[in-house]
């Protein structure tokens, strides 16, 4: 019973080194990232637009545009992976065809997002004729996204237990009211995670943009939000280079003499936009729970 | 008996009028079927889309598919002496293989042992730090995992390991860091799903609690935590950028770790934008495409077949 | 559950009043003429800010530039589906580029200059040296008089123009040996500055202090040498268009050659001015004098 | 003890049955089922079920651990239509429901169900009764003020959480809850009432307040209750019905089932010498 017991503390013990190791090489990539770019970071860096070639350019227009775009992927891929993840979770037999899509799904997921880019591309820039825009590269993003959120939200919905369907459809609702007013709401902090945690991700994309949205921000009139005005931050049709996007171009071609130091603050802009997120997305999924569970 | 018969009838007419309930049925099932179609149309686009661009080198370009599988040589712009062109992509297959199934050994000690630390050995710190701190980790983008292996990994795999600290290496241990939280979050739902009353039944017959985790919990789990690792080698697969910048980009046979290599997914993303549509170049860049989606297909297949013997058990 | 149908009218029909009221005060004169620039990476900064010098005094042009990589801007440019094409080679040398319809416009001339790690100990090769480094023949620094230390070498991606310029031209046409490639001169530059044995090659623009430029056959990388062709390794930049251009297109072309971007911009960028050079060389390699500078 | 193995594997006709259907004028009969058999993929669960539910009685469904009640009574309100194949008609006062062009929302506003384990929805008590109510157009705050505090009256809920409305559902105990699920039935005014097992999940005490709740309720619906407490059934039911494999083996008033059953397993079953 001893060795028991000795083995039992080391392995216990061994498993705290490892959970900290973990939690000490995050700590260290953050610190990493922050260390380096915090110091870059000015009302003047975040607001400013970006120089070509010379000293002192911001990244205002990125991420105003990395905002934008964003929301609009959003906009566009959200219901259709909550449409989709509904199908196949509550209606789709468990069948050969479903289990099909599901894998078609999950190839998508895993493929190298330079190639959505480039489809994007072939389809959205050049057939349908959309030209290098914030809308390409929202529909590229919402590509990129779909199988990511799908998946996402049919997890969060496996998370809500099968006896509230029942109890939804034994009161005569049907399947669709069931979910909507039952199932929905008590999933909301599970796929508010999922949103969030795929909103980094797209936050992040480079590769998917760059043939899509473009590598050029032209500079923004903020005065102006007439969406049909070419210098106004809400035309769609404008070409729209993100924070993203912008750190890889900058670290690729960028000849500006302070390269480096606009890519780490870049850097540390977007790794804090994507904390920002997390703790949103935590505080929001405990808000909106209270919510929709009591009156 | 005649006003039975009709309160019958009438009672038969309410029950057949298509209720409110009926209708929003169809209407939900018709506008969930159709994002569904949607989506399934964009997977069949893209996927389509790669395929006739892969298979074009082949078709068109009349490659044959064993040179393209077995070939050590990428050199899609030159002939090689007997007039073919030099598209051989078992180097990059060799590597890509290699850099994943590496980094899925390293990853899932770490990421099973937090796992269980976070469901079994202290819930309350697993929900108020870990399961944060790996959701922050999937937000990094892999840009900025790119400079970090540029800037911190390869100095350090050049300065302990020698050569020139681009190769498989340095992308193993970043890849590492970038499939830790997606296998570490589904290894801990893997867990979460054995039942309450294992653990107490091992504990209740004096089992200390590691001889629980070992003998019971993580047993039970198997086959979810396997899916979690295949799924992680998956995602490692058809990593992109951050291994692009720290792997050196070298089609050659990996003969150590620490020499440049490529893997599919770094020879595609840097050669596309220097190629031309339709050429051999950049048919050749799209048939490894079409094996990075082959591989996902068959990752797939086991996560599938994984889940199957789970369940049969 | 009417009321809220009544909000949600109510809503609605400001959205769209919105819309008619944004759609009619747009600004007319801004929505004019666009053209769209794709292709070489490194072109592209020069464009770019030509393109906002341009429409900053043609007050409704749009000139929208994007990188995408040489292949890519010659490839769209030869399908017609953008305006003009960026390129760092000439078309006829990028496998894949069959049309005849191609016009080329020189804008800039660029040099290429070996870089090596600041601790490898040399300063100046032969072309054959050269070469044999990057076929492979050579392993060791100390082959060729640097230190003893293993060569490193640094590709750029196959089909790069600036891969294709130093072969031919710094290399005589041989073929680099299979080893580390990067798609961009910034990865170059950065790597082989923290490199040790690295060596590999960008454009002047791109030399800092954290490398060393070699001399090549005792001639330096310095543009003077560029403009009477002592510095072989250099290559014209690439304006494509399909057809002969007009409107827009044309105007802005002709704008980028005139001496208010090739004396200010182009220089800036640590480019040179085609009007600077003494010789003209056509795609065969074959060099021609010509006036001189203007 | 399994004296009918090799009997009951040949026919149906073969098997030592004893049904009585309820007849009595002051109770006509609202429900009844004709031919059933319901099917999981191609293997049959229930082979035959040709019982008669008598109105505003309680009729309780008891058998072993897979004797095919629960799957009857499920069957009752077609809640197994998306993972069984169910065969037979299903006459509720003289209309077959078990046919493809019925309305089986509104057949199931009528015929109601609450589950072995409470299933309270993640909301407030107050929106657990009421929100079914809103979507059947039921508008107005004082008229659904008025149908949660009835339902919840009769259900035996409202004194404890009549000042607490709006707290979550989910943080009621287990009987509470059970009696939330009773209630949030109860309020869309159904004419038969189903139960399976409602009471297997709860503590002693909790099942008893159940059971007194049923007994009031049955003055204003039939109730149809699967459990598997013999003592329960006898306590509450009218009439009862005892299945064993897929079929029904007896039915008749509950004192006869339990004083003189007249089939041999009946007899062990309810003796407690079974399963």
């Amino acid at each position: 019973m001893h060795k028991a017991k000795l083995q039992n503390k080391i392995a216990i013990g061994s498993l705290y080194g490892i959970s900290g190791l973990v939690v000490l090489i995050l700590v260290a990539l953050l610190g990493y990232i922050l260390v380096s770019g915090l110091p870059q970071l000015s009302w003047h860096f975040l607001t400013a637009p970006a120089k070509a070639f010379l000293k002192g350019g911001g990244v205002g227009v990125q991420l105003f545009n990395s905002f934008y775009l964003l929301i609009l992927a959003m906009l566009i891929s959200f219901p259709i992976a909550l449409g989709a993840a509904i199908y196949l979770y509550e209606y789709a037999k468990d069948n050969w065809v479903t289990s099909a899509v599901r894998t078609a799904i999950e190839i998508l997921s895993s493929l190298p997002s330079v190639v959505v880019g480039l489809f994007g591309f072939l389809f959205f820039v050049v057939k349908l004729r959309l030209g290098f825009s914030i809308l390409s590269g929202a529909f590229a993003l919402t590509f990129f996204n779909l199988p990511l959120l799908t998946r996402s939200i049919e997890d969060s919905l496996r998370t809500v237990s099968e006896n509230q369907r029942e109890g939804g459809l034994a009161l005569g609702l049907s399947r669709w009211e069931t979910v909507n007013k039952i199932i929905l709401p008590a999933a909301v902090p599970s796929i508010l995670t999922g949103v969030i945690l795929s909103a980094g991700r797209v936050f992040g994309e480079a590769a998917a943009l760059i043939y899509t949205a473009g590598q050029s921000a032209p500079a923004l009139n903020f005065a102006d939000w007439n969406p049909f005005n070419i210098s106004s931050p809400l035309n769609p049709m404008r070409p729209a280079e993100t924070l993203a996007v912008h750190i890889w171009k900058i670290n690729s071609e960028g000849i500006m003499p302070d390269a480096k130091a606009i890519s780490s603050g870049s850097s540390a802009v977007l790794v804090i936009a994507i904390l920002l997120f997390n703790f949103a997305a935590r505080y929001l999924g405990k808000r909106l729970y209270k919510r929709l569970t009591s009156a | 008996m005649k006003e039975q018969s009709t309160s019958v009838a009438s009672l038969e007419r309410q029950l057949k009028k298509h209720s409110k309930a009926a209708k929003l049925e169809v209407w939900g099932r018709v506008v969930s079927f159709s994002a569904l179609v949607l989506i399934v149309a964009v997977v069949v686009a893209i996927i389509g889309f790669v395929a006739s661009k892969g298979i074009a080198t082949f078709t068109t370009n009349h490659v044959s598919l064993w040179d393209f599988l077995t070939g050590k040589n990428w050199n899609p712009g030159i002939k090689d002496a007997h007039g073919k062109p030099e598209v051989g992509a078992l180097s990059m297959i060799v590597g890509s293989f290699l850099i994943t199934i590496l980094s899925a050994l390293i990853a899932t000690p770490f990421a099973i042992g937090t796992a269980v630390f976070m469901n079994e050995i202290s819930p309350n710190r697993g929900a108020k730090i870990l399961r944060p701190v790996t959701e922050l980790l999937v937000g990094i983008p892999s840009v900025v995992y790119g400079f970090i292996g540029l800037s911190v990994v390869v100095p350090f795999t050049r300065s302990v390991f020698g050569g020139s600290g681009f190769g498989i290496l340095s992308g193993t241990f970043v890849l590492f860091v970038m499939v830790l939280p997606t296998v570490t979050s589904m290894s801990a739902d893997a867990l979460r799903a054995v039942p309450r009353f294992y653990r107490e039944a091992s504990l209740a017959l004096g089992a200390t609690q590691w001889q629980t985790i070992y003998k019971v919990v993580l047993r039970a789990a198997t086959p979810g935590l396997m899916t979690a690792v295949v799924f992680g080698m998956a995602r490692a697969f058809g990593e992109a950028l951050a291994v692009q910048m720290v792997i050196g980009n070298a089609a050659l046979m990996p003969h150590s770790l620490v020499d440049p290599a490529a893997t599919l997914t770094s020879v595609l993303t840097t050669g596309i934008g220097n190629t031309v549509m339709g050429s051999l170049q950049n048919n050749a860049l799209w048939s490894l495409a079409l094996v990075l989606l082959l591989m996902s297909l068959v990752f797939n297949l086991i996560v599938r077949l994984i889940g199957r013997k789970g369940r049969l058990q | 559950m009417t009321k809220k149908r009544w909000f949600q009218g109510i809503g609605l029909i400001l959205l769209v009043a919105l819309g008619v009221f944004a759609y009619q005060t747009r600004q007319v004169s801004h929505a004019g003429q666009s053209i769209t620039a794709v292709g070489s990476t490194a072109l592209q900064p020069l464009v770019e800010a030509a393109g906002e010098q341009y429409t900053g005094e043609h007050l409704g042009t749009f000139i929208n530039v994007q990188g995408g990589g040489t292949g890519t801007g010659l490839s769209q440019i030869q399908e017609g589906a953008v305006q003009i094409g960026n390129s760092d080679l000439f078309a006829s040398e990028q496998k894949g580029i069959t049309s005849k319809q191609l016009v080329d416009h020189r804008v800039a001339v660029v040099g290429i200059t070996p870089i090596v790690n600041r601790k490898n100990g040399v300063q100046n090769l032969t072309t054959q040296q050269l070469t044999a480094v990057f076929t492979g023949q050579v392993t060791n620094w100390k082959q060729v008089g640097g230190a003893d230390r293993p060569i490193v070498i640094i590709n750029r991606a196959q089909g790069s123009g600036t891969r294709a310029t130093f072969e031919k031209f710094g290399m005589n046409g041989h073929r680099s040996r299979t080893a580390q490639e990067q798609d961009s001169s910034g990865m170059v530059r950065q790597i082989v500055a923290t490199t040790p044995g690295a060596i590999s090659y960008v454009a002047f623009s791109y030399v800092d202090k954290t490398v060393d430029a070699l001399h090549l056959n005792g001639v330096a990388p310095t543009e003077a040498n560029v403009i009477d062709n002592h510095w072989k390794i250099w290559s014209y930049e690439h304006l494509y268009t399909n057809g002969q251009p007009t409107g827009l297109t044309k105007d802005f072309i002709a704008y980028v050659e005139s001496p208010a971007i090739q004396k200010t911009l182009v220089r800036q960028l640590g480019y040179l001015s085609p009007d600077q050079m003494h010789i003209e060389r056509d795609v065969t390699g074959k060099v021609t004098q010509i006036g001189g500078a203007r | 003890m399994f004296v009918n193995n090799d009997v009951q594997t040949n026919a149906n006709d073969m098997l030592e049955r004893h049904i009585v259907q309820p007849n009595d004028p002051q109770h006509p009969i609202v429900l009844a089922t004709e031919d059933l058999h319901v099917f999981y993929g191609k293997s049959e669960a229930l082979f035959e079920g040709d019982l008669q539910f008598a109105q505003n009685q309680i009729t309780a469904l008891i058998g072993p651990s897979g004797s095919g009640k629960s799957t009857y009574l499920r069957s009752l309100n077609r809640m197994n239509d998306r993972i069984a194949t169910v065969k037979g008609r299903i006459m509720y006062r003289g209309v077959d429901v078990n046919q493809p062009d019925i309305d089986v929302y509104e057949m199931r506003r009528r015929i109601g169900m609450v589950f072995q384990r409470p299933n309270p929805f993640a909301k407030s008590i107050y929106d657990n009764v009421a929100f079914a109510l809103r979507l059947r157009g039921v508008t107005g705050k004082k008229k659904l003020d008025e149908l949660v505090e009835v339902s919840l009256r009769q259900a035996a809920l409202w004194d404890q959480v009549k000042d607490d409305l709006g707290r979550s559902a989910l943080g009621l105990s287990g009987g509470q809850a059970q009696r939330l699920c009773i209630a949030r039935a109860i309020a869309l005014k159904p004419d038969i009432l189903l139960l399976d097992e409602p009471a297997s999940a709860l503590d002693p005490v909790s099942t008893s307040q159940l059971e007194d709740t049923l007994l009031k309720l049955k003055e204003q619906y039939t109730i149809i209750i699967v459990t598997h407490n013999m003592q329960q059934a006898a306590r509450i039911s009218e009439y009862t019905a005892f299945f064993n494999q897929g079929r029904v083996l007896e039915y008749d008033t509950t004192s006869h089932i339990f004083t003189n059953p007249r089939v041999q397993i009946t007899s062990d079953y309810v003796s407690g010498n079974f399963g």
